[in-house]
């Protein structure tokens, strides 16, 4: 909302306030997964060496250019010499190497981005202005991850108040933070960049999505970063003064089968399943039709997309029979464990009464989100089936992982994530296009839909990304017809 | 039992309260160290304004409150600090009638049930002679107490106040007790249904040679019914004897103040 | 004397009940007169007096005539009768220990009654008054008392601040309804002498009401005897002893008089007068 | 001197009672299944290095040692950090706390302004229509859940008439009107259903003073009824009324949940109910034990001030120590 | 005009508890059945009142929440009672100290706020479920039960009938059960109650934080809570089932009141009201 400062002749605040769902419990996003972190801080107040397009291209950011060596094994960034830190301090190779270096040092930085940066073996600063990436082995990977949360360049000099207060390079810089309430940026004033139009920019958190609605059709909010009740999307559909984006996100909505129960070693029970289930009429019901169906781990805006969502088309004479073949003609009971999130509770009415039409009798009930659902279902591996959604940016690679969660073990499928991480840049597409093929016709899982970036912005502003391809809520894009 | 043992006999008994409220807040002696004995057949009277520790008195002797200090024996045996159990003389041959029958009757209860309960108790069910018949022994002792049988079917709030305060008599009477207790048994009942009460206790009391003690602030009650009185003052006995006695030549201020105070009909104020 | 008090053919009926509680009874009061009004419990005698009063519950039906000093009570509204009380006709209650507003100090509550009805009367002139009238119904320390609250009192000190609120304003009739029941014999006797001598001092009109006739026979001169709902004899009290000409009454005269029984002896009952299941059918 | 010691040991059984209540409390946080690990991990995370990061923060090691280090804390006016965020749990309650005081005071506060003449008006007129309608409106507040009654008000008064803001919050400080339009609708949404429950206390306080004797009393010595009802009603009547007051703050708390959760205010409530879902332990024991401790200090209070209202228990006060 | 009370409140529950046992034998359709075709039908012949935004039908939801509400009322209040009232017996007849620190506990007990509890005991059940919701519901209901149950006793243990019967040598067993127990019932069935009402309050309030009832559970919260996303485009769904929640916590409430009144001239034996 812009508000005048005060009578006439004084400069108007433009200040932006954007809604989102999830709130961030802690600020440094090397150590705390929340995705919400991210979703404030990535490009806004953190900046990283490149970043990924709308269509999955790289741009470049803090370097200004980039190149590979011909075996894979090094890459050399030339960094944006006027980069500085918001504090003012110089943004040279070191800062970047130190950064980069803790989160594959530091102990408490999270694996899951050690993972990612797993293939660097060493990083060099031949000078300020030159950064050298060598690595174990070629990782075609790599320049996607570091374009993400675990390529953030920190300033060096603040790493250790990161979970208080966030320190980059970015447009804007941290300003506030409520817990579970608000979390403000204001501008930065000495941005090296294009610099932002809002003098500031706040993040509020609602953990009702009836109240984020409320709040941005009484004019509270500016903008709904990801609308939870696609159902309630009627309220805006006044163009004067709403713009609705709908748009993708990479988080696929996964029917997650245990691997290790026996009852889903038959892959006749995982297709049943896939065949039980109508994903148009439960995106339908559980999203109001907003999102995409899938039916394999790869969002649209991923290079090697492909349609999969007709592997199994709904045929529930079909399920019958693949379940009789399988004996469980008398019928078969299993535990769906669904977090309380509300798309997985919404899906879980929709299977239950689907494989109820089938002969599956399914007990639902919810855990706690996040703790216990993660010591539930990941951490003891206890449940049939669970549902949720897998946000993070080309997340299908954890199937080749057979301690995840789903304990999928497939020796073909892990071979062609390692040829397509290693092998030759140019394959990559063609064979993750097989990866995904794999998961699809293996029904490792339902593959429900992928959710719907639903985005409402007042109708003066502009420039919000349609698709959503990263964790970051991207402010900088943004502008106002207005001013 | 023989004439020398008293069926009670009370030595130095003490009992206080801590009250928290009202007049008077903080210890206070209910009771303030009381000898008293009292014969098998006597008919005794206490007598004393509020307060001064009669009810108090009585409870002690139905083992329903505890002494603070003294000695109380029943027929020789001590009942001031006994455990329940070893009460079963006492509670199967002593029994109590109170001052209100509102209270002393659970509003929940048939007549037929309350007259009935102390003959369910353990302790006088033990004593060999009670009355086994229960209902025999109801119609019996309704009819004693001029009682119309049907009562038997009503609650107590269905009952006039003389009819309520008989129902409480026909409770003591039903496990046939050598000992009745009765706790101002006609201060909450009109004049007009006292007398029907009081004829009550006369007979029974002399039909079955009971060994009673009767609480009142009437001394003109305690001297229909009794044949000997104590008056009691803040908690101590100040004056004791044969009701004759005490009647017509009070030794005691207080007795005096007392026996002047009773209302008489007076023909026409002076 | 003039009349100060009459009652014509008053009616008390209850919602619910199928019968009129008081059935059309009649009587009147004369100036410095007192009245007793005896009667079983039940009878209705307190239901007349709070009749009297304009005090009976929402549920009460009224009807007939009051008269008080000429002016008829029945149908006035609840100010006009607000103005009355208190001042021309009071009012002791039974109950000494509920009576009394927990919550105020008893002076306080004496003196409201002061100053509710003579509206220029400086405080510190009230207080006197009230401590004034405190000893005169036999509280000696009226000072310490009118600083008491009333459960820091005896039932017979809350019972003589009644009746000094009830006299305070030197009314013309006050209407006692079994003052002296909850009551010690020997605080009984204290409470009525009070009683008496207030009563003479103020020159007013008395309605005692008692179920006890041997109380009723120190205080009144005159006596209405009600059964269920009845006046059913009314006379002087010396005649109605000796002579009462309804059996009822000669019941109720024979059970007060413990004393002139042997002891032991049966003690004789109004059924023995009077047959009361002939009247019930 | 012998009050002296009366207060002391009061107290001392007191501070026992809350010493037992936060044993209590711990032993029941602690007892919840999963951990802040897997929160701080997410859904990517595997099993070991939720495993190696609860060592890492401690997580693993015996509870009564956690227990003393809390309780010692507490003590000292440090409730320990955040396990997730690692600010300091009181900073981090502090403003929390501001706004579900606000709420609750505000809330209870008008509700006391709309039962009491509404209680006072149904015991008066029970016998009428009106005061029937009073009655039954109150029943109804009680039966309609209070976060329908808030979507409900912010539908018509926020979204349709946009007279409100739908919910969020704006510091006193920072403004003051804005914090004023914030708090109307969850402080009418908490109030409706406090007021609802309220009414009936008062109502029948109301008539059990009415049929009291000192108040038969109080109109026989010329008081008008009305005038009754205030000099004597009113003061015997709101001293029954004070002692519930007490006893609804629990519940005026666990509406503050709700209604928080309703109108996206950033109190205690939400904060705890998001604690609890991360097992943010530190946090959740510490609101726990701030609230239990709040309601038993408060009643503690409102039993003293009913004391000093009532000369009764005033004197049972004194008198037990003197 | 107070049996009017009584009438209504009976009528109310009657209500539920004739839906619940409809809801044992039949219900028009599987209320667990999506037809995503039907979503949100507006209320007609086949659909009484309608679908939800899954197609299901709200008339069976509506049946099988009733007898889910009764679930709830009755087994949390029977935890409720079944602690409560016998701690509270137990705390009015002991004497002194042991009966003040059984009140004091659950004194405590009473300060920790009645949801908070339940947020509590429903994380540590793990899986939010109903069963879970009751046994948090009777759980934070016993010091409600044990305060009524304690108050009544201690004046029924003032009475001179248990004076009385103890004079008679009953002991303390046969007074609990012949004196307390049938003389504090009344009390303790208005709070019984009062406390249902509460009961499928604090259900739906739970429900409404997620933390209740299980998503395929068609209890009244349940509803309530999946109803919230449509409220502007289909308000009635969220009427639904806030009516009969509604509905049955003011029958609940009127009952208990009902009770009490009905009762209350044989409690107050200082009136003759006869
Ligand atoms: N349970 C109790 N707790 C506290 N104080 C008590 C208790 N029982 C009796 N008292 C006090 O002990 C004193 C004596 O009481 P008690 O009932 O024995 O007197 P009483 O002579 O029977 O009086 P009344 O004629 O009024 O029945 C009184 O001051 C009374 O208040
Ligand atoms: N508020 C009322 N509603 C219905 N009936 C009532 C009410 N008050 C009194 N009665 C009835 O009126 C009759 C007369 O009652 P009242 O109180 O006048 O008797 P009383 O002569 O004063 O008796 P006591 O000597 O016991 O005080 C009784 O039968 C009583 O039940
Ligand atoms: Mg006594
Ligand atoms: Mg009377
Ligand atoms: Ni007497």
């Amino acid at each position: 909302s812009s508000k005048d400062g005060g009578s006439g002749s004084q400069a108007q605040v433009h200040d932006l306030v954007v809604g989102a769902t999830a709130a961030p419990d802690a600020l440094d996003p090397s150590t705390n997964t929340a995705a919400a972190i991210s979703q404030a801080l990535l490009y806004n107040v953190y900046e990283t060496l490149l970043k990924v397009d709308g269509k999955g291209a790289y741009q470049p950011l803090l370097a200004k250019s980039w190149t590979e060596s011909p075996d894979g094994l090094s890459y050399t960034f030339t960094l944006e010499p006027n980069a500085r830190f918001a504090s003012g301090a110089a943004l040279d190779a070191s800062a970047v190497k130190t950064s980069l270096d803790r989160i594959g040092q530091d102990p408490t930085t999270l694996a899951t981005l050690k993972s990612q940066l797993a293939a660097i073996d060493r990083v060099e600063t031949p000078d300020p202005g030159t950064l050298v990436l060598r690595l174990k082995h070629p990782d075609n990977f790599l320049l996607y991850f570091l374009a993400q949360t675990a390529g953030i360049v920190y300033e060096p000099s603040a790493l250790s108040t990161l979970n208080q207060k966030p320190a980059g390079s970015g447009p804007f810089v941290f300003s506030a933070w409520s817990q579970g309430e608000s979390l403000s940026l204001v501008r930065n004033a000495s941005y090296w960049g294009t610099p932002t139009k809002f003098d500031k920019a706040t993040f509020k958190y609602y953990a009702d999505p009836n109240a984020e609605n409320a709040a941005l059709s009484s004019g509270d909010l500016d903008i709904i970063s990801n609308v939870q009740a696609p159902q309630a999307l009627g309220q805006f559909k006044d163009t004067s003064r709403f713009t609705i984006l709908d748009g993708t996100t990479m988080s696929e909505v996964v029917m997650g089968f245990n691997h290790s129960r026996p009852v889903f070693g038959d892959i006749r029970v995982r297709r049943a399943i896939n065949y039980a289930i109508n994903r148009p009429e439960l995106l339908q019901t559980v999203a109001d039709g907003h999102g995409r169906l899938i039916g394999s781990m790869v969002p649209p805006t991923d290079p090697w997309y492909e349609d999969l969502s007709n592997t199994y088309s709904f045929d529930p004479d079909k399920a019958r029979s693949l379940l009789a073949e399988a004996g469980h003609s008398s019928g078969l009971t299993l535990a769906l464990r669904v977090p309380t999130l509300p798309y997985a509770t919404a899906a879980a009415t929709f299977v239950t009464s689907a494989l109820k039409d089938v002969g599956i009798t399914v007990t639902v009930d919810q855990l706690d989100f996040p703790a216990r659902w993660i010591d539930e279902v990941m951490t003891k591996g206890n449940y049939d089936m669970t549902i949720i959604g897998h946000a993070e940016g080309r997340d299908i690679v954890k199937w080749a992982d057979p301690q995840y969660y789903w304990h999928y073990d497939n020796p073909a499928f892990q071979k062609l994530i390692q040829q397509a991480q290693t092998g030759p840049a140019d394959e990559v597409n063609g064979i993750m296009k097989k990866a995904a093929e794999m998961l699809a016709t293996d029904a490792a899982a339902d593959f429900l839909y992928l959710l719907a970036n639903l985005v409402v912005i007042r109708a003066d502003l502009s420039g919000v990304a349609e698709n959503l391809t990263s964790d970051s809520f991207d402010l900088t894009t943004i502008s106002s017809k207005d001013f | 039992m023989s004439e020398s043992t008293p069926e009670f006999a009370l030595r130095e008994v003490r009992r206080t309260f801590h009250r928290r409220r009202g007049r008077g807040a903080g210890t206070v002696a209910a009771v303030d160290g009381v000898d008293l004995d009292v014969m098998a057949g006597q008919r005794l009277g206490i007598v004393g304004e509020s307060g001064s520790g009669k009810s108090t008195l009585l409870r002690m002797m139905a083992a329903i409150v505890a002494p603070t200090s003294g000695r109380i024996s029943f027929r020789g045996h001590r009942i001031d600090s006994a455990r329940p159990r070893d009460l079963g003389a006492l509670r199967s041959s002593v029994q109590m009638v109170f001052q209100d029958p509102n209270s002393s009757l659970d509003p929940r209860m048939k007549v037929a049930d309350i007259v009935t309960e102390p003959l369910r108790s353990p302790l006088v069910r033990g004593r060999g002679d009670a009355p086994a018949d229960r209902r025999a022994r109801l119609v019996e002792v309704l009819a004693e107490a001029e009682l119309e049988p049907d009562i038997a079917r009503r609650y107590p709030h269905e009952l006039s106040g003389g009819q309520r305060q008989r129902v409480a008599i026909a409770r003591a009477l039903a496990p046939e007790p050598d000992v009745l207790l009765a706790d101002e048994p006609v201060s909450a009942l009109d004049v007009s249904v006292r007398a029907h009460v009081l004829n009550l206790f006369v007979d029974l009391v002399r039909a079955r040679g009971l060994t009673f003690v009767l609480v009142g602030h009437d001394l003109a009650v305690v001297r229909h019914v009794c044949d000997s009185v104590a008056v009691m003052q803040a908690g101590r006995v100040v004056e004791s004897g044969p009701v004759e006695q005490v009647y017509r030549n009070p030794r005691h201020d207080y007795t005096k103040t007392l026996l002047a105070s009773v209302p008489s009909i007076r023909a026409h104020r002076g | 004397m003039t009349e100060l008090l009459s009652v014509e053919n008053m009616v008390v009926g209850f919602e619910g009940a199928s019968r009129p509680t008081i059935g059309g009874i009649s009587f009147t009061l004369r100036a410095g007169q007192r009245l007793g009004l005896i009667g079983e419990s039940g009878s209705g005698k307190s239901v007349t007096a709070l009749a009297l009063m304009g005090l009976l519950p929402d549920t009460a039906h009224l009807s007939g005539s009051v008269r008080l000093a000429g002016r008829e009570l029945v149908g006035l509204g609840d100010a006009k009768m607000a103005r009355i009380r208190g001042r021309e006709m009071s009012m002791v209650f039974q109950e000494p220990m509920t009576a009394l507003d927990p919550t105020m100090r008893v002076g306080r509550q004496v003196a409201e009654v002061v100053r509710l009805h003579c509206a220029r009367t400086g405080s510190g002139h009230t207080r006197e008054r009230v401590c004034r009238m405190l000893e005169e119904v036999g509280l000696p320390d009226a000072e310490r008392i009118a600083d008491s609250y009333p459960f820091q009192l005896s039932g017979g000190q809350r019972q003589r601040v009644m009746v000094a609120m009830a006299l305070i304003n030197r009314p013309e009739l006050i209407i006692c309804d079994e003052p002296t029941t909850a009551l010690d014999v020997t605080v009984q006797a204290r409470v009525l002498d009070v009683l008496d001598r207030g009563l003479r001092e103020v020159g007013a009109a008395c309605l005692f009401i008692s179920h006890d006739l041997a109380v009723v026979s120190q205080i009144c001169d005159d006596v209405i005897v009600m059964y269920r709902g009845q006046i059913v004899e009314a006379g002087p009290v010396a005649v109605l002893l000796d002579h009462a000409r309804h059996p009822y009454t000669r019941g109720l005269v024979a059970t007060a008089r413990l004393d002139e029984v042997a002891p032991g002896a049966r003690l004789r009952v109004i059924e023995d007068f009077w047959d009361a299941s002939q009247e019930r059918r | 001197m012998r009050v002296a010691s009366t207060i002391a040991r009061e107290l001392l059984i007191f501070a026992a009672t809350l010493l037992v209540t936060s044993l209590i409390i711990f032993m029941v946080v602690n007892l919840l299944p999963g951990d802040v690990a897997g929160t701080i991990l997410g859904p990517n995370a595997d099993a070991s290095s939720i495993a190696a990061l609860r060592t890492t923060m401690g997580l693993d090691r015996p509870w009564p040692l956690r227990y003393l280090e809390w309780i010692g804390g507490l003590l000292t006016g440090d409730a320990g950090r955040s396990a997730l965020s690692g600010q300091p749990v009181l900073a981090l309650i502090g403003p929390k706390l501001a706004v579900t005081g606000w709420l609750v005071t505000l809330g209870m506060a008008l509700a006391i302004v709309i039962a009491v003449p509404v209680g006072i008006a149904a015991a008066l007129r029970r016998k009428h229509l009106d005061g029937l309608i009073w009655a039954g409106l109150s029943q109804l507040g009680m039966a309609v859940p209070a976060f329908l009654a808030g979507m409900l008000l912010v539908v018509v008064f926020a979204v349709q008439l946009s007279w409100l803001p739908a919910n969020g919050y704006v510091r006193l400080a920072e403004d003051p009107g804005g914090w004023a339009r914030h708090l109307v609708l969850p402080v009418v949404s908490l109030a409706i259903v406090q007021s609802a429950v309220l009414v009936r206390y008062v109502r029948s306080a109301f008539i059990d003073v009415l049929g009291e004797d000192y108040f038969r009393t109080a109109r026989a010595v010329g008081w008008r009824f009305g005038s009754a009802v205030l000099r004597h009603g009113l003061r015997n009547a709101s001293l029954q009324v004070l002692t519930v007051l007490g006893l609804q703050l629990a519940t005026l708390f666990v509406g503050a949940i709700v209604i928080e959760n309703v109108f996206v205010l950033p109190g205690l409530g939400s904060l705890l109910l998001s604690s609890v879902n991360q097992r943010d332990l530190p946090v959740v024991q510490t609101i726990v034990m701030i609230q239990v401790a709040l309601v038993l200090v408060i009643n503690g209070v409102v039993d003293l001030v009913a004391r000093l209202a009532d000369p009764r228990l005033r004197a049972e006060a004194t008198e037990a120590g003197a | 005009m107070r049996r009017a009370g009584l009438i209504a409140g009976t009528a109310c529950v009657g209500v539920v508890v004739v839906m619940a046992l409809v809801a044992l034998f039949w219900t028009p359709y599987d209320p667990g059945q999506v037809e995503a075709s039907q979503a949100l039908a507006q209320p007609s012949a086949a659909h009484l009142f309608g679908t939800d935004g899954f197609g299901r039908d709200i008339f069976s939801q509506l049946l099988v929440g009733a007898r889910i509400c009764l679930q709830v009322g009755i087994v949390s209040v029977a935890i409720g009672a079944l602690v409560g009232v016998p701690l509270g017996i137990w705390a009015g007849m002991a004497p002194g100290r042991i009966g003040r620190a059984i009140m004091r506990v659950s004194d405590v007990l009473y300060a920790f706020p009645a949801l908070l509890l339940a947020i509590l005991l429903a994380a540590a059940r793990g899986s939010a479920s109903t069963g879970t919701a009751m046994v948090a519901i009777g759980v934070s209901t016993v010091p409600a039960f044990a305060r009524v149950a304690h108050g009544a006793t201690r004046s029924v243990m003032a009475r001179d009938y248990v004076a009385a019967a103890r004079a008679s040598g009953i002991g303390w067993g046969g007074i609990a059960r012949t004196h307390v127990l049938v003389n504090i019932a009344p009390v303790v069935l208005v709070q019984t109650s009062t406390s249902f009402g509460l009961a499928i309050l604090a259900e739906a309030g739970l429900s409404y934080l997620g933390i209740g009832t299980a998503p395929t559970t068609p209890s009244w919260g349940r509803m309530l809570y999946d109803a919230q996303k449509y409220l502007y485009q289909a308000p009635l769904q969220l009427l639904w089932p806030g009516m009969f929640i509604a509905v049955a916590v003011l029958g609940f409430n009127l009952l208990g009141d009902g009770l009490r009144d009905a009762l209350d001239p044989r409690l107050r034996t200082g009136r003759h009201d006869d």
